[in-house]
């Protein structure tokens, strides 16, 4: 791909000072409760879902950390068995479906891709609308479900323990299958977008890379969410009134439960973490002032995972009873999506070399993901090798490979992506000096939480245990330490962060001049995003070349 | 590209453009994008339940065949008929929206109500029928004709895909009165204005394509 | 070496030929992994430093990959991947492999615990005894809910499906206690779900087998001057059990520890209950027989005097199989850690 | 002041002709058409390939809704890419689980199933069991096992 460099003119500066008086930001045009309730422009409705998502991630949290308490010691020590089990499903629940999987997506997808394309909406705005609405109606009935007898299955609900077990299944399945809607209208929406909504310039070949990302992450929600939304009703009436569907005792099968669980479930790991590679593309971009080393093999890497990432789900089964045969296939499988990801691990290495780096807060977790992308995407690999994950599988050593992707990559990404685009969505600055000490804070403390998780899953213990041997404290002691560390993190940034959204200094239009098409407007943005005429994207984003002497040679 | 119909309507009313589409042929066709991908976020809907179908069906083969000719083929096949014969009033509706004859258009629709109605009915005889020898899912079976291991599984296959079925009937017949009713009131469907009487059609095109391959796969084992 | 990387690593002691195999791929694999996160960091810390940002809008140069580079990206991992999936694979077929000669004992998981059986008994609770040197094929299955059989020691996990058989093998190749962990949730009490694996050497676990299969029959009868005359007792828990199912014992009391009219036969055999008279009775042939023969004598406390007499429904040894069979069902009560030592009980 | 989207290329994969009626009554013959052959041949109950033919037969009938009633011949690009990708995952997504299936343990596989040599056992007549379960037994050192 060759940039058109041969175009003076900067990219676009559609929107003039002085009519800056007419078009207020997005924030404070309509300041009724209804104009926020109501609301069409998916400005408002990413910052809605922004909110529920940090409310949930606060519920998941406060689950954590009443999980590693208990296990301080090996006996009980906060609460019962039976509230344990529920308390780290409860756990897996909220983090999964109502705080990673529209995390980054519904949240800085639903703000930024339309700025990304010089749109001015998403395609179905009201349908928009609509996923937030579905996604809180779906969590106020799993809540319900998880308040009134709650639910102690494993956020996995394997059959036939979540078919006989007394507490409450149904409401909560019916609840996420409820929430699975709005993540595929999410998803619909932002494929249909990419299709149509391009601004002029703005080819396939340069969209942002997060764009991309949220692409794939749609393809994906749109194919694999149908699945699991089946079979979640199948369980849910299979508890209720015993169809026998996967009941062993009727010929049925458990282990092609899995096998529809995981279709789902494995994809869905990739849309929570598709996204997140996609915000670091962006932030290693803008704070080194580089074109992406190797766009192309990023964005195809993109599409790969998603592809490839669909038909690896056997892993997940290899010491279920599942034919040997079938764990060589998805084991083989399974290294491919390892070798999609390595391809954008090394080209944002490649982004930063002969840059110009600048090391503010998103940049430090962006040092932070890299290193967890690496250490858990190769640990992902370790238990997608066969013969290992016999004795890793379900034991700690996935536990914390699985929160070194989901929290090491994703969290990062979306406090990245928060810190990178606050003063875009807020028009504020935040206290740069503060934003770094709790990034260390943060990667500091993942470490001494999960780091010492590997090591308990190597010496054999499970994973979902209330109690455990005597010879597995002295580690579990310094992973709840870590987690403690890892919240007091989290809080310093709740705190700095609201600060900044009131009292914060005025940032204007574009504090790290990224070159980042959503820089383009306004900071915050006018509700219709942009001012005047439409504006035209003649350079690729992120393109820091000097105009005098660009020389570009062409791209892979 | 405003070629695209070659026999306009004459005073065909222009529907609203939304303010952030680009055109009218742009905002038509993100509307039917957005219509296959729902459609097929619908066919992997059913494929979890062709997955369940295609193991049971590979694990029981004898029980499979035995159960499916417990059903009544005759009855199954005309449901298939009246189902194609609905998607084809249904096509002909879009063939009229298109030519802005909303008249026509309100028949077609109703004619396919019917005939859902129809399909409605004799999947209706169909159950209480298994209700009353007791060919049912899981548990509740109790058909002493068949004593194969599997044959409860069938029942709670055929139960659960007709059932899911026959609700996406009832969705795409609520959705269809909403063009019928339009056709009637406003009357505004013309050669620039028929997506919605399309998206309407597509997705009772849907139904009867997973009904296409439910029949094979439930009565002809 | 091996034994260094495995402390720094905290892998259990290595006691099966598969964990030998094993460990050295997972040294291979953790070790690249350690070596990759970390040159990565350094390369990416060193670019931070090298290319720091020296103008706030500086310029800089357009870097994209050469073909051969990007080539360079996918191949080398890609090389690695496939080498550890080669291995891996090759470890794992051989673990789901048995070999021919292996001994087979029965896995049974329930909630909560570990039942072993040998296929000419004994059978026992949450200690298994295994010969070393000598591969030993595991049949697992479960009886309610999916569990999963794990032995860190030997490297091994197979999970329990409920009404199938699963298999997996092992040869293990030092003499002495392993646990057995259970590593698929099964509600409540899925952490006390343990047990543990006793590796004998061959002889002493001859000796043992021969004592058990002898066990506590011959204890009790050994006044019999002709032992080969006493119906092997394997056989009689069969016939004990066929019994219960022809006689109709099984509409009344289950066999999986849940009530029901009468009460569960499981764990039943040598409890202490109080009857309805005030006093204890201990649950033992004599009280059984009793209960047949004449259901009203003595109630145990909360069950109504519904049970019809079997007088003369059953023939002496029809009874006394049944007896056996209730015996068989006996089960100490889960335990709240490993346990001390042999828990098995011959069948009598 | 339009958005000149970058979507040309889609609005001509978009572009309809608009046929005559006539077009759909032959498909709707068709149908008819077909389906009286799977019929006639499902009632010949053949072994084999009964179930293959009607569904090739159903495949057929499938493509010609797909195509001309809801028009995916005038519809191009992406939706065509949707619509494909989306049947192409449905053969994906099954052909895993049978592939496993059919080489699992044979243990593994339900009992009574073409696949299993175990027993299937007969968990009792009543409405509130139903059939022919694999119900383990009480004690695992009776069932066959399967080599």
């Amino acid at each position: 791909m060759t940039p058109s460099s041969s175009i003076a003119a900067p990219g676009a500066t559609p929107a003039h000072e002085e009519h800056h008086d007419h078009h207020p930001s997005y924030l404070v045009d309509g300041t009724t409760i209804r104009s926020w309730l109501l609301t069409v422009d998916h400005k408002r409705i990413g910052l809605m879902f922004l909110f529920w998502v940090l409310l949930f991630f606060l519920v998941g949290g406060i689950f954590a950390l009443l999980i590693r308490v208990e296990l301080l010691t090996p006996g009980p020590t906060i609460m019962d068995a039976m509230t344990y089990n529920r308390t780290f499903t409860l756990h897996g629940l909220v983090m999964i479906f109502l705080f990673m999987i529209p995390a980054i997506p519904a949240v800085f997808g639903n703000f930024m891709l339309p700025l990304m394309l010089g749109a001015k909406d998403v395609a179905f705005p009201r349908l928009n609308l609509l996923s937030l609405y579905i996604y809180l109606f779906g969590a106020v009935l799993a809540l319900w479900g998880m308040l009134n007898g709650g639910l102690d299955t494993g956020w996995t609900f394997y059959t036939p323990y979540s078919a006989h077990t007394t507490t409450t299944v149904a409401p909560v399945l019916f609840g996420a299958f409820i929430i699975g809607f709005s993540s595929i209208v999410t998803g619909i929406n932002f494929i249909v977008t990419c299709h149509t909504m391009r601004a002029p310039g703005i080819t396939w070949f340069k969209m942002p890379l997060f764009v991309w990302a949220l692409y794939a992450t749609s393809c994906i929600q749109v194919l694999a969410t149908p699945v699991i939304g089946l079979l979640l009703v199948l369980v849910a009436v299979e508890n209720i009134s015993g169809i026998g569907m996967f009941d062993p005792a009727r010929g049925g099968d458990p282990m092609l439960f899995q096998h529809l669980f995981w279709f789902y479930s494995h994809p869905a790991v990739y849309i929570m973490v598709l996204p997140a590679f996609g915000v670091m593309s962006e932030v290693v971009a803008a704070f080194s002032r580089k074109n992406i080393f190797g766009y192309r093999a990023v964005a195809y890497s993109s599409l790969g995972i998603a592809f490839v990432g669909f038909f690896a789900w056997g892993h997940h089964m290899f010491v279920s009873g599942q034919s040997t045969f079938a764990a060589g296939m998805f084991g083989a499988l399974t290294m491919l999506v390892g070798v999609f990801t390595a391809i954008k691990v090394f080209n944002w290495v490649g982004t930063v070399y002969k840059g110009a780096v600048d090391f503010k807060t998103p940049f430090a977790y962006f040092c932070g993901f890299l290193f967890f992308t690496v250490f858990g995407g190769m640990t992902g690999i370790a238990l997608g090798t066969v013969s290992l994950d016999v004795a890793w599988h379900d034991t700690y050593f996935v536990v914390a490979h699985f929160h070194f992707i989901m929290v090491g990559a994703t969290i990062m990404a979306f406090l990245a992506a928060l810190h990178y685009w606050f003063p875009k969505m807020f028009g504020r600055m935040y206290h740069e000096g503060w934003g770094l000490v709790s990034a260390a804070l943060i990667i500091l403390g993942f470490n001494a939480t999960f780091i010492p998780q590997f090591l308990l899953g190597n010496n054999g213990m499970p994973r979902r245990y209330y109690e455990y041997p005597e010879r597995f404290q002295a580690l579990n002691v310094a992973s709840t330490a870590g987690a403690s560390l890892l919240a007091f993190g989290f809080i310093i940034i709740a705190m700095y962060l609201t600060y900044a959204l009131v009292y914060g200094r005025a940032a204007g239009k574009n504090p790290w001049r990224s070159k980042g098409y959503e820089w383009l407007t306004e900071s915050p943005p006018p509700t219709h995003n942009f001012v005047g005429p439409q504006p035209t994207y003649p350079e690729e984003p992120h393109f820091y070349v000097d105009p005098k002497k660009a020389e570009v040679p062409d791209a892979v | 590209m405003q070629s695209s119909v070659s026999t306009a309507g004459a005073a065909a009313p222009v529907p609203r453009l939304a303010m952030h589409f680009a055109s009218l042929e742009v905002q038509n066709h993100a509307a039917r994008l957005g219509m296959w991908l729902f459609l097929a976020t619908e066919i992997l809907l059913f494929a979890g339940l062709f997955v369940c179908y295609g193991v049971y069906r590979f694990l029981f083969p004898d029980a499979w065949a035995a159960s499916s000719r417990s059903l009544d083929l005759t009855l199954g096949t005309v449901n298939t008929v009246v189902l194609i014969t609905s998607s084809l009033t249904a096509a002909l509706a879009v063939h009229y929206a298109k030519e802005g004859k909303n008249k026509a258009v309100a028949v077609q629709i109703a004619l396919t109500l019917l005939m859902a109605c129809g399909f409605l009915v004799i999947k209706y005889f169909e159950y209480s029928h298994k209700f009353h020898i007791g060919t049912l899912p899981g548990r509740y079976y109790f058909y002493e004709g068949i004593q194969l291991p599997g044959a409860p599984l069938y029942f709670t296959v055929y139960f659960f895909s007709t059932a899911l079925h026959g609700l996406h009937v009832l969705i795409g017949m609520a959705v269809l009165t909403f063009s019928m009713v339009r056709a009637l009131k406003k009357a505004d469907f013309g050669p620039n204005n028929y997506t919605m009487v399309e998206l309407g059609s597509m997705y009772w095109h849907l139904v009867d394509l997973v009904w296409i391959f439910l029949f094979p796969m439930l009565y002809l084992v | 070496m091996s034994e260094l990387l495995n402390n720094i690593l905290f892998l259990p002691e290595a006691a099966s030929t598969f964990a030998e195999r094993v460990d050295m791929l997972h040294h291979f694999v953790v070790g690249t992994t350690m070596v990759m996160s970390a040159g990565v960091g350094l390369a990416a810390l060193f670019f931070f430093f090298r290319y720091r940002r020296r103008l706030p809008a500086q310029a800089t140069e357009y870097v994209v990959p050469t073909l051969k580079t990007e080539f360079l990206f996918v191949s080398v991992p890609l090389v690695f991947f496939l080498a550890w999936f080669g291995i891996g694979f090759r470890d794992f077929t051989f673990v789901t492999t048995p070999p021919k000669d292996s001994m087979d004992v029965y896995v049974m998981g329930k909630q909560w615990m570990w039942k072993f059986a040998y296929p000419e008994g004994p059978n026992g609770v949450n200690v298994l005894h295994v010969p070393a040197n000598r591969p030993v094929r595991l049949l697992i299955t479960s009886r309610d809910v999916l569990h999963s059989f794990y032995v860190p020691s030997f490297r091994i996990k197979m999970d329990a499906v409920p009404g199938r058989y699963t298999q997996i093998w092992f040869e293990a190749t030092k003499p002495g206690t392993y646990q057995v962990l259970c590593t698929e949730y099964c509600g409540l009490s899925h952490s006390k779900m343990l047990a543990e694996v006793v590796v004998l050497p061959q002889e002493e676990f001859d000796v043992w087998m021969k004592e058990q299969r002898r066990g506590r029959l011959q204890d009790r009868q050994d006044a019999l001057a002709d032992t080969s005359l006493v119906p092997p007792v394997a056989r009689m828990v069969e016939q004990g059990q066929v019994l219960a199912g022809t006689q109709g014992c099984l509409k009344c009391h289950s066999v999986d520890g849940s009530q029901h009219i009468g009460p569960t036969f499981l764990g039943m055999y040598d409890r202490v209950e109080r009857l309805q008279d005030g006093q204890d009775v201990r649950v033992d042939e004599a009280y059984i027989t009793q209960s047949m023969m004449d259901p009203g004598a003595h109630l145990v406390v909360g069950y109504q005097n519904v049970m019809p007499t079997y007088q003369g429904k059953l023939q002496g040894p029809e009874t006394a199989a049944i007896v056996e069979y209730i015996k068989s069902l006996r089960t100490p009560n889960v335990r709240e850690s490993a346990s001390e030592g042999p828990a098995y009980d011959a069948i009598q | 002041m339009a958005i000149a989207n970058e979507s040309r290329q889609e609005d001509r994969n978009m572009r309809e002709e608009h046929h005559g009626a006539g077009r759909y009554w032959v498909i709707w013959a068709a149908l008819l058409v077909l389906t009286a052959i799977t019929y006639v041949t499902g009632r010949m109950h053949m072994p084999t390939f009964g179930l293959l033919l009607a569904l090739i037969i159903a495949t057929t009938k499938g493509t010609l809704v797909a195509l001309y009633f809801m028009h995916l011949a005038d519809h191009r690009g992406a939706n065509r890419l949707v619509f494909a990708v989306s049947i192409l995952f449905v053969i994906l997504m099954l052909i895993a689980p049978l592939a496993d299936v059919g080489t699992r343990y044979r243990g593994s596989n339900p009992p009574g199933s073409q696949y299993s040599d175990l027993q299937a056992v007969d968990i009792g007549a009543n409405a509130q069991q139903g059939r022919y379960g694999g119900q383990n037994k009480p004690d695992t050192s009776e069932q066959s096992e399967g080599h």
